[in-house]
């Protein structure tokens, strides 16, 4: 049973991807929604088995690794593959009503749609590393292809700063897989566990792990690494935005976070943890400030992601030479940070999306009195603001709760602060929407209420992120022991 | 799963299920609106009513699941928290016939009644808490809630006022947020129990303890808005007179308070606070508050305004109350947290109508309006006699209480403070009653509506006078049970002989 | 000082070329080339650094085949990009803005 | 079967409690109006036709209601009952029709609050009773609306409130030493207290204030003088006896002697009694001089009870007699205000006549042989005999009692002179005529048959002094008189020059 599954994760996105290349807009839609459908129940499928029978590990088409490719199929894993469904979905469903079926490029959406989500479920479930750099090539080649779809000089531009700045992250990373394998002989991670409980620590490994991490920082937008972001998840559309900032930053975080999970305790050392997450801070701060001070809507959401994977690097210092409970606080803090950042961002640039559908102008000034209309996508952006602000009962409470414990636990207390002082700050520019928004001007007399199926979209996702503070210790659960899995090397 | 477990549950679902419908419905249908508004208010105060009854008789009520690791959802029905459900549910429903009546014609009512009932929703949960961190759950959701509320109007003043009070919340919150955290992370979860957790404690914890009580109080205490942190409230009364009526004259406010009440009873332990040294300066600085926001409320020409300083010192009552080392003042400090609501309720719906019937916002306004609408006026005068604390109104009985209470324990200088703020309430109504009683009336009134054969709508004319009745009632009839006065007596019986 | 490691010092040199030009050249193909060069240089260390007893390690070799099939299609896309940013725009740098020294990879 | 006493006394507090809710029709003014002397009624019968004893337990009320009537209450009672009554009959007839509604709603009021302290006897509803008196009085002093009145009734509401505030402080020290609700348990209590002269200062000036104490009197002449004469009269009356009342059932009588706060009483009670006389006699309006004289008698009381209080065995006998000099004062003063307000007739004789009823009540209270006057001063010196007081000041009460005889006269002279500049003749409406009569006769004749107690200090028949009692009755008067025309003689003298 499990096999089918995995076979139908895998190869259902490649398949479409190849299947919607050779179709027009209007049928390529069709046709992903079939797939989406499909891919759903599968990825369901698959929690629903892991979330029961525990993890495993699969082999691709019965060749093993190192030449073969392994999959690592854990309860973190697949929350993340469940996650990627649902968000993914969403931004298919509401491009499918979203992107205008006329401008001829726009068909190109939908085979990048499908390789970036074949690439997103590959570095989910890879388990060595090479394998985890193609998957984030994939990623980042249809994501810049994404951005570019927006057709204007404005987006190519963003799209190949976007595309510059991945590859030379890529590269970076690679250039560390190299050395390990150089110094290991092995690409999994596992096997370099197994190799240092052996071996004492040979000089100059830390080296491949600082380059490792430091291309995936700079994939992931981490300060002062963040430049790309912005523009180009200001400038897309909006569900493309949705997808890049809810899934594809994670998936680079979610390698550089596996790698110091594994290897940071033998290869990293404490300066290293530390100026990491002050460089987390540094972003929560300043992407929050530059988010207040943003005249676009877009960009408003842009800079909040910026802040919002601040948080996500506190992982390395509260997980650095701390006690075990510590330690799991904070992976699960971190990972209800993804999950619920990734849903409530999602829904967030939707519901800007839609209002900007709305008001005809993508500026803030363009909200005043908006609220008077009742508009339900302004009611999911602020559900999902408060997710972002870290407001109870939202996951993002849940998670600020968990690394508060963490960084109290620890002794770390200067990232309590730093914790503290973000939600204030993203509460600043949270309000500024809602502030607007309940402007009372007689200027404001035409609203235009978009579909109900777009609006839909964004109010499901914020409501997951809202809830998912609920229902935390269950989904938890599922990803029991996230991160660390004992596997064959 | 009883159904004692889902009566709290139902109890908070009524008025949030009711939010979500009225945001559904269309901006025009008013009379559905006001069903719903009517008929979750009544269904809500019929579940408090049958949870009163079945406290009273010791059943447990309650509800709880694991939500973050380490941290339980705990909702739980026990005296005090039904002292809270009682007064909101109680107010929610006259409040919403008097909003009903306030909003006629105005704009932008679904949103208004949907994120009212969110509001009370909030109310409730809060109310029912049964730990810290569900509590604070709650509180942030009422934060969020009021906001467009407080905004409502969506003048730049309102904005500007909004915009404070979110400033002063969301701080407050955050600090509470790292008071909670703390505290868990020293002794983990901790439910609310009558008697506390921290009697005998490990000697080792009292610095944190002392240090998180700190910071538990200065973030419960900015909605409590005791002395400095009551910056918001006066500004928040730019709101439409339903909301500075409910939610700044008891949700909001009293969530604060309830909040540092439930701290120091059922967190930390009457006896414990005591024994660490924390009551005394709490009681300073409530005294501190009451005085400070009298004399501030002299000052004030905006009647709104004025009422906002009163509550402000009105609400450090409840505070001053419990943090007297003693039974009898503790009873004292909590039935004030339902007699400050009825009779703020009643003052706040009155000046609500003098600006919707005749346009006054300003005292020196209020020349003569007694004659032009005496029902308003008598429940006016009623409310401020009350706040003055004339007998045998509900103010009295607070103060009297209090006072024994703290001449029990030999804290003299509390008496002092009760009468100062008694002279200074006087000293800032009277004048008013006097404007509104024997003042010729001006020519004519700033913006006069006419509402047929009462005074002003019906909708708008019975809820002050049923407040002000209320008033007169828990005064007088103190000593019945079931009166805030025995419903206090017996939380404090659980209290201080767990 | 074995061949291999030679390879793989060399490889460290393109890298250290390809990144200077990456971040210091303004015209965008000036850049790819760049990029491709870095690539190279990984590649390089990739395939000189591991090495067995028994002569080179085959796996780095079936690695590298596959990371350059993925620069191919890399450059393949940046090409595309800048070319159609060129039609759109008539410039050839994204230098329209001032760039910040050192924190942006431009 | 119920009692009626319970009933009735609800009825008595009730009726004019809810009688102001008549006031939401605007048709029922003149119903309003009629119904004003009918409020007293129930508490009349109660007064008169009840033997004291019985007791209304209302657990359920405040902290545990009780009301009861004993004998000093019984006076009280009845004092209020009839002078408001009388007072409310010459409402009828006096009242012009501006703002009707809004002064029979304090009047009712306040007369719920006279009544309902009378009979309270626990804490809670005792004090509430007295500050629904208190505040509602406000309304019937600044009634008239004029400018004077608004100052008055300023001065009135400041001094109060601090007076509830005082009342409230020393209640609540009391209570809580006591650890009861009751007022009967408090003297006990307050003796025994280490805060004990804390607590008597707080009353002594608390119920002071109403009670016109010196130095707190400051609103009485103010206030009584502006409101509308049956408001005057009932003020001067009836309401100003709260005060005193308070004190009777608070401080700790016959507890243990406290020559220091008697001899402050004492003091305080000579310089109102005299002080107020000097100041009196200087004032141009009748009502003026009548509030002073209010002021002056009130002094000869506190002076009784500062002997009461200095005096532990004496306070038994001493408390009635304060009670019926109390009565006989009240109703006397009543007649007085009320007579402010006549017109005189046109006829020589009727005239005569209508200054002769002026007249008696005012040479009442001066201890005219025969009338209710007689009687209470000489239990009043009967009760404060030298020989059988024991503590230092005892020997100057004799000479103050003197000097307050003359102090009075010469008040009530200086009255009837002010009084004739101001009275016009015309036509008096039949009630308010019916009330002052009424007023006149109470205070002369149907005081006979009231229920009061001399404490069998005065022999039988009371009403006829003993001719060394005559003496000592009429010497202070011939004094007064001698002065008086002096003064009168002398200002002609100036006049001419």
């Amino acid at each position: 049973m499990t096999l089918w599954l995995m076979a139908g994760l895998l190869f259902t996105p490649l398949a479409w991807a190849v299947l919607t290349l050779l179709m027009n807009f209007t049928w390529g839609r069709l046709v992903t929604w079939v797939g989406i459908v499909v891919q759903v129940l599968v990825s369901l499928g698959l929690w629903l088995a892991v979330s029961r029978d525990g993890g495993f590990y699969y082999g691709l088409g019965g060749w093993e690794a190192p030449l073969g490719i392994e999959l690592r199929v854990d309860g973190l894993a697949v929350t993340f593959v469940l996650l990627t469904a649902v968000v993914a979905s969403a931004c298919g469903w509401h491009a499918g009503v979203y992107i205008d079926a006329d401008k001829p490029w726009h068909r190109y959406f939908w085979p990048l749609f499908w390789f970036l989500w074949s690439g997103l479920n590959a570095v989910w479930l890879g388990g060595d590393l090479f394998n985890l750099y193609v998957g984030l090539e994939l990623i980042s080649l249809s994501a810049v292809g994404l951005v570019a779809l927006g057709g204007k000089a404005g987006a190519l531009r963003a799209s190949i700063r976007y595309l510059l700045a991945a590859l030379l992250g890529s590269l970076a990373y690679l250039l560390g897989v190299a050395l390990i394998y150089g110094q290991f002989g092995t690409l999994s991670i596992a096997g370099v566990v197994f190799w240092l409980e052996e071996h004492p620590v040979p000089a100059g490994s830390s080296l491949a792990l600082a380059l490792m991490v430091t291309g995936l920082a700079l994939k992931t937008a981490l300060f002062p690494l963040h430049r790309w972001l912005p523009p180009a998840h200001g400038i897309a559309k909006s569900p493309v935005s949705a997808l890049l900032s809810a899934l594809v930053v994670k998936a680079s975080f979610y390698i550089a976070a596996r790698l110091w999970l594994e290897l940071g305790e033998p290869l990293g050392n404490l300066a290293a943890a530390q100026l990491v997450g002050l460089l987390g801070s540094a972003a929560i701060v300043w992407g929050s400030w530059l988010a207040c001070r943003q005249l676009e809507l877009k960009q408003v959401v842009a800079y909040s992601s910026v802040a919002q994977i601040g948080y996500l690097f506190l992982l390395f210092p509260l997980t650095y030479s701390v006690s075990e409970s510590v330690t799991l606080q904070a992976q699960q803090g971190i990972t209800l940070q993804v999950i619920s950042h990734a849903l409530a961002k999602a829904a967030m640039f939707l519901a800007a999306g839609n209002l900007i559908l709305s008001t005809g102008s993508s500026r803030v000034d363009a909200l005043k009195g908006v609220s008077r209309f009742l508009p339900f996508s302004l009611f999911s952006f602020g559900l999902a603001g408060v997710s972002l602000m870290s407001l109870p009962p939202s996951g993002g409470f849940a998670a600020k709760w968990l690394l508060l414990q963490a960084s109290l636990g620890s002794g770390q207390w200067w990232w309590v602060l730093v914790l503290l002082v973000g939600g204030l700050l993203s509460a600043a520019y949270v309000f500024r929407i809602y502030r607007a928004s309940f402007l009372e001007s007689s200027e404001t007399d035409h609203f235009y209420h978009p579909p109900r199926s777009l609006e839909i979209i964004p109010m499901i996702l914020a409501l997951l992120s809202l809830g998912l503070g609920l229902v935390s210790a269950e989904v938890l659960s599922v990803m029991a022991l996230p991160f660390e899995e004992e596997g064959s090397p | 799963m009883t159904l004692n477990t889902w009566i709290p549950v139902l109890a908070l679902m009524t008025s949030l299920i009711a939010s979500l419908v009225i945001f559904a419905l269309p901006e025009k249908g008013y009379r559905l609106r006001t069903a719903v508004n009517l008929g979750a208010a009544l269904l809500k105060l019929g579940l408090v009513v049958v949870m009163v009854w079945g406290v009273f008789r010791g059943v447990g009520y309650g509800v709880s699941f694991t939500m973050v690791p380490g941290v339980t959802f705990v909702l739980k029905a026990d005296a005090f928290s039904m002292m809270f459900a009682g007064l909101s549910a109680v107010l929610w429903l006259l409040t919403t016939i008097y909003a009903v009546g306030y909003l006629e014609d105005s704009p932008n009512r679904s949103r208004f009644f949907g994120f009212f009932s969110l509001c009370v929703a909030s109310t409730m949960g809060i109310a029912l808490a049964g730990n810290l961190f569900t509590f604070f759950l709650f509180y942030e959701m009422l934060t969020l809630s009021t906001y467009p509320l407080v905004v409502h109007r969506g003048t730049e003043k309102a904005l500007k006022a909004g915009r404070t009070y979110v400033i002063y919340t969301l701080t407050g919150g955050a600090v509470l947020l790292l008071a909670i955290a703390w505290l868990h992370g020293v002794v983990g979860d901790l439910p609310f129990r009558e008697g506390g957790h921290f009697t005998g404690s490990d000697p080792d914890i009292h610095r944190s303890l002392t240090l998180i009580f700190i910071l538990l109080v200065a973030g419960l205490g900015v909605k409590a808005a005791i002395f400095p942190l009551h910056g918001w409230l006066p500004q928040a009364m730019v709101a439409p007179a339903p909301v500075s009526a409910l939610l700044h004259a008891v949700a909001v406010v009293k969530a604060g308070a309830f909040g540092i009440v439930r701290v120091v009873h059922d967190v930390y332990g009457v006896d414990a606070s005591s024994a660490l040294g924390l009551l005394e300066p709490l009681a300073w600085l409530a005294a501190f508050t009451i005085i400070y926001a009298s004399v501030r409320a002299l000052w004030q020409v905006d009647l709104k305004r004025r009422l906002a300083f009163s509550t402000v010192s009105q609400v450090s009552y409840i505070i001053l109350g419990v943090s007297i080392f003693g039974p009898v003042a503790a009873v004292g400090g909590l039935v004030h947290l339902l007699h400050q609501g009825i009779m703020k309720i009643t003052l706040f719906f009155c000046a609500g109508n003098y600006a919707e019937t005749l346009g006054i916002h300003r005292i020196d306004e209020m020349d003569g309006a007694g004659r032009r609408m005496p029902g308003t006026s008598v429940a006016f005068t009623i409310g401020a006699f009350g706040m003055i604390g004339a007998p045998p109104l509900a103010g009295f009985i607070t103060k009297w209480t209090m006072g024994s209470g703290a001449l029990a324990v030999n804290m003299d200088w509390v008496v002092v403070v009760l009468v100062a703020s008694s002279l200074l309430n006087a000293a800032y109504f009277l004048p008013v009653l006097y404007r509104l009683w024997f003042r010729k009336p001006a020519a004519h009134w700033p913006h006069e509506r006419q509402w047929g054969r009462l005074e002003t709508s019906a909708w708008l004319f019975w809820p002050p006078l049923l407040t002000a009745v209320m008033t007169v009632m828990v005064g007088v009839l103190a000593s019945l049970p079931f009166s805030p006065l025995s419903w206090a007596e017996l939380i404090v019986l659980r209290e201080y002989s767990p | 000082m074995t061949t291999p490691l030679l390879y793989a010092l060399a490889g460290a040199l393109l890298c250290g070329i390809g990144l200077f030009g990456l971040l210091w050249l303004r015209h965008l193909l000036r850049k790819l080339l760049a990029f491709n060069i870095m690539g190279s240089g990984v590649f390089l260390v990739m395939v000189g650094l591991p090495q067995h007893q028994s002569g080179p390690d085959p796996v780095p070799q079936a690695l590298v085949l596959t990371g350059i099939v993925v620069a191919i299609a890399a450059t393949a896309l940046a090409v595309v990009l800048i070319r159609r940013y060129y039609h759109l725009s008539g410039m050839s740098s994204l230098e329209d803005e001032p760039s910040p020294r050192g924190d942006d990879p431009e | 079967m119920m009692l009626p006493e319970p009933l009735l006394v609800i009825m008595a507090v009730c009726l004019p409690l809810l009688y102001p809710a008549m006031a939401l029709r605007a048709a029922w003014e003149r119903a309003m109006r009629y119904a004003l002397p009918v409020l007293p009624l129930p508490a009349l019968v109660l007064a008169l036709g009840s033997e004291p004893g019985w007791q209304l337990e209302m657990p359920w009320l405040l902290n545990g209601g009780l009301w009861a009537v004993d004998g000093v209450r019984r006076l009280f009672l009845l004092l209020t009952a009839v002078l408001w009554m009388v007072a409310g009959i010459y409402a009828v007839g006096c009242l012009r029709p501006d703002h009707l509604r809004r002064f029979c709603v304090f009047w009712g009021l306040t007369l719920a609050g006279n009544l309902g302290l009378t009979v309270a006897v626990d804490i809670g509803s005792f004090y509430s009773f007295f500050a629904l008196m208190t505040f509602a009085g406000y309304g019937l002093v600044v009634h008239e609306g004029t400018n004077e009145a608004i100052r008055a009734g300023r001065v009135y509401l400041v001094m109060a409130v601090l007076g509830e505030m005082a009342i409230l402080t020393g209640l609540l020290l009391a209570s809580a030493a006591a650890g009861s609700q009751m007022l009967a348990d408090l003297p006990e209590a307050i003796a025994a207290s280490p805060r004990r002269d804390l607590i008597m200062a707080l009353l002594i000036a608390g119920f002071g204030v109403k009670a016109g104490l010196p130095l707190l009197h400051f609103w009485l002449p103010l206030a009584h003088p502006v409101a509308p004469t049956p408001a005057s009269a009932v003020l001067s009356g009836a309401m100003i006896k709260a005060g005193l009342l308070g004190w009777l059932v608070t401080l700790p009588f016959g507890e243990v002697a406290m020559p220091g706060w008697g001899a402050l009483m004492i003091v305080a009670g000579a310089v109102g009694a005299i002080g107020a006389a000097v100041l009196g006699v200087c004032q141009q309006r009748p009502k003026a001089v009548l509030a002073y004289s209010s002021i002056s008698q009130m002094g000869l009381m506190v002076l009784m009870v500062g002997v009461a209080l200095a005096d532990s065995g004496r306070a038994p006998v001493l408390f009635s007699v304060i009670a019926l000099y109390a009565l006989h004062h009240g109703l006397a003063k009543g007649s007085l205000f009320l007579s402010a307000g006549v017109s005189l007739p046109a006829g020589a004789m009727r005239r005569a006549v209508v200054w002769l009823l002026i007249a008696l009540p005012g040479l009442s209270l001066a201890g005219l042989p025969f009338t209710s006057g007689a009687l209470a001063k000489l239990a009043m010196k009967e009760g404060l005999l030298e020989n059988r007081l024991e503590f230092a000041l005892a020997g100057y009460l004799s000479p103050l009692m003197t000097a307050g005889a003359v102090a009075t006269l010469l008040l009530i002279l200086r009255y009837l002179w002010t009084l004739s500049a101001k009275l016009g003749t015309g036509h008096n409406p039949p009630m308010l005529v019916a009330g002052w009569l009424a007023a006149v006769g109470v205070s002369l004749v149907a005081f006979w048959w009231m229920p009061w107690e001399a404490g069998g200090l005065v022999e039988s028949p009371v009403w006829l002094p003993a001719p060394y009692q005559l003496w000592a009755l009429v010497w202070p008067m011939l004094i007064a008189l001698g002065l008086a025309l002096l003064t009168l003689w002398a200002s002609r003298l100036v006049k001419q020059r």
